[in-house]
């Protein structure tokens, strides 16, 4: 099993996750494998993250700027953005 | 097949003109354009449109690539504003030019659909009550069923 | 709701602005604009079209009314010209005005569909072989089957 | 049964049977009961009439402005157009 290599991935908030966070953008460290693993990590940081991230079905999320799941490997991802369903139009 | 964001007002003719740029194989000419809804009972002040800079782009790009590829169009083109905007305010467009109108309707329908739930838009509302995120549409999402047997 | 016959061409931005008229009630506004579209070998020179002044307006009002009926809109209208025009050229334009994209989407189609059919209007072409008479297409007869349903 | 009453109808005809025909108008005194009746004894005046209307399911009429069919009743009628199918938009 290959040990879990520390990782440096861009994190972007947008619409009201920007704003229960209260930044656009962050660099995370982590060893998450996995989106949703690093979803846990970072809930666990404080009150803002974990009430950001507390209901997941109304959470889209975008790797490398495509939408994706949180299911998704971490693998080679520079970029996540985490963001309520879109409204656009 | 263009995709423009841009925080300023568009003209619709000037868009349309540059679209069909003086070519003839052109027979139907369709354009969707998006504007501030007030609420019924006047209190909406303005809109604020956040969008995901790059993302947007690649996500409005790949839409407009799959509404080629599904139907016969000459020129394609989405302009969406971000920023804010007050009642009445024009927020986007699209426009879908073909040689046949069905081309073109169907396309422009597409084009809206998905642009609702699949490209990275939010919309804040300020009223004179407060301010809030705008929910998005569980008839939205269901909107994008209808192009799944086409697929 | 407005129905206008002209021999002169028109602004798709003008008559959308003078529909919306600075009403702050309309989400959606779609505009249909129908082009003389040049033949693949590119031997069309004109198109010429005749109308049958009286009968047009009503049966142009008649169409716009059961759209009205049908669904929920804020503004309509429609705009067809007459007489000789070269490839490239707008020949007419419906626009609709709603709350929402579905009732001014499907409201455009409607009126295209019954005006493709039902107005009194005929094309002439006249190419470098010969003039002669459009034809009426029967997927224009069959479009009007598919609003049967919601009558 | 009520003898036919003579009477007095603005006849019109639109493209290729404006064409045929050479007019785009004229006013038809007839005693026809329906406009089937009143096709019948136009087409009998010369070949071009006879020609014009040698095909009827490639004909509309109009009766008083609005769409109508051959056995529309001629009572009343002030107005009555002949035309091809319709090529708008």
């Amino acid at each position: 099993m290959a040990s879990a290599a520390r990782k440096k991935i861009r994190v972007m908030y947008f619409a009201w996750m920007r704003e229960r966070i209260g930044i656009p953008a962050e660099m995370v460290e982590t060893s998450a494998l996995t989106v949703g693993e690093l979803v846990r990590e970072l809930s666990t940081r404080d009150d803002r993250y974990a009430l950001a991230f507390s209901d997941l079905a109304s959470i889209r999320v975008a790797v490398d700027q495509e939408l994706s799941g949180f299911g998704h490997a971490l693998d080679d991802v520079e970029e996540l953005a985490f963001f309520p369903p879109m409204t656009g139009g | 097949m263009t995709v423009r964001l841009q925080e300023e007002d568009f003209d619709v003719s000037v868009e349309a003109e540059a679209l069909l740029g003086g070519r003839d194989d052109v027979g139907a000419l369709v354009t969707f354009v998006g504007i501030v809804r007030n609420r019924d009972d006047g209190s909406l002040l303005s809109l604020e449109l956040e969008h995901y800079p790059g993302m947007t782009e690649k996500a409005l790009g790949s839409i407009e690539q799959e509404a080629i590829s599904r139907w016969s169009l000459n020129a394609s083109l989405i302009v969406h504003r971000y920023g804010k905007m007050i009642p009445g305010e024009r927020i986007m467009m699209v426009a879908t030019a073909a040689g046949h109108r069905r081309d073109a309707f169907a396309a422009a329908e597409f084009l809206m659909d998905y642009l609702k739930s699949r490209a990275p838009f939010w919309k804040k509302e300020h009223t004179t009550t407060g301010s809030d995120w705008v929910d998005a549409l569980p008839e939205d999402e269901r909107a994008l069923g209808r192009w799944a047997d086409d697929a």
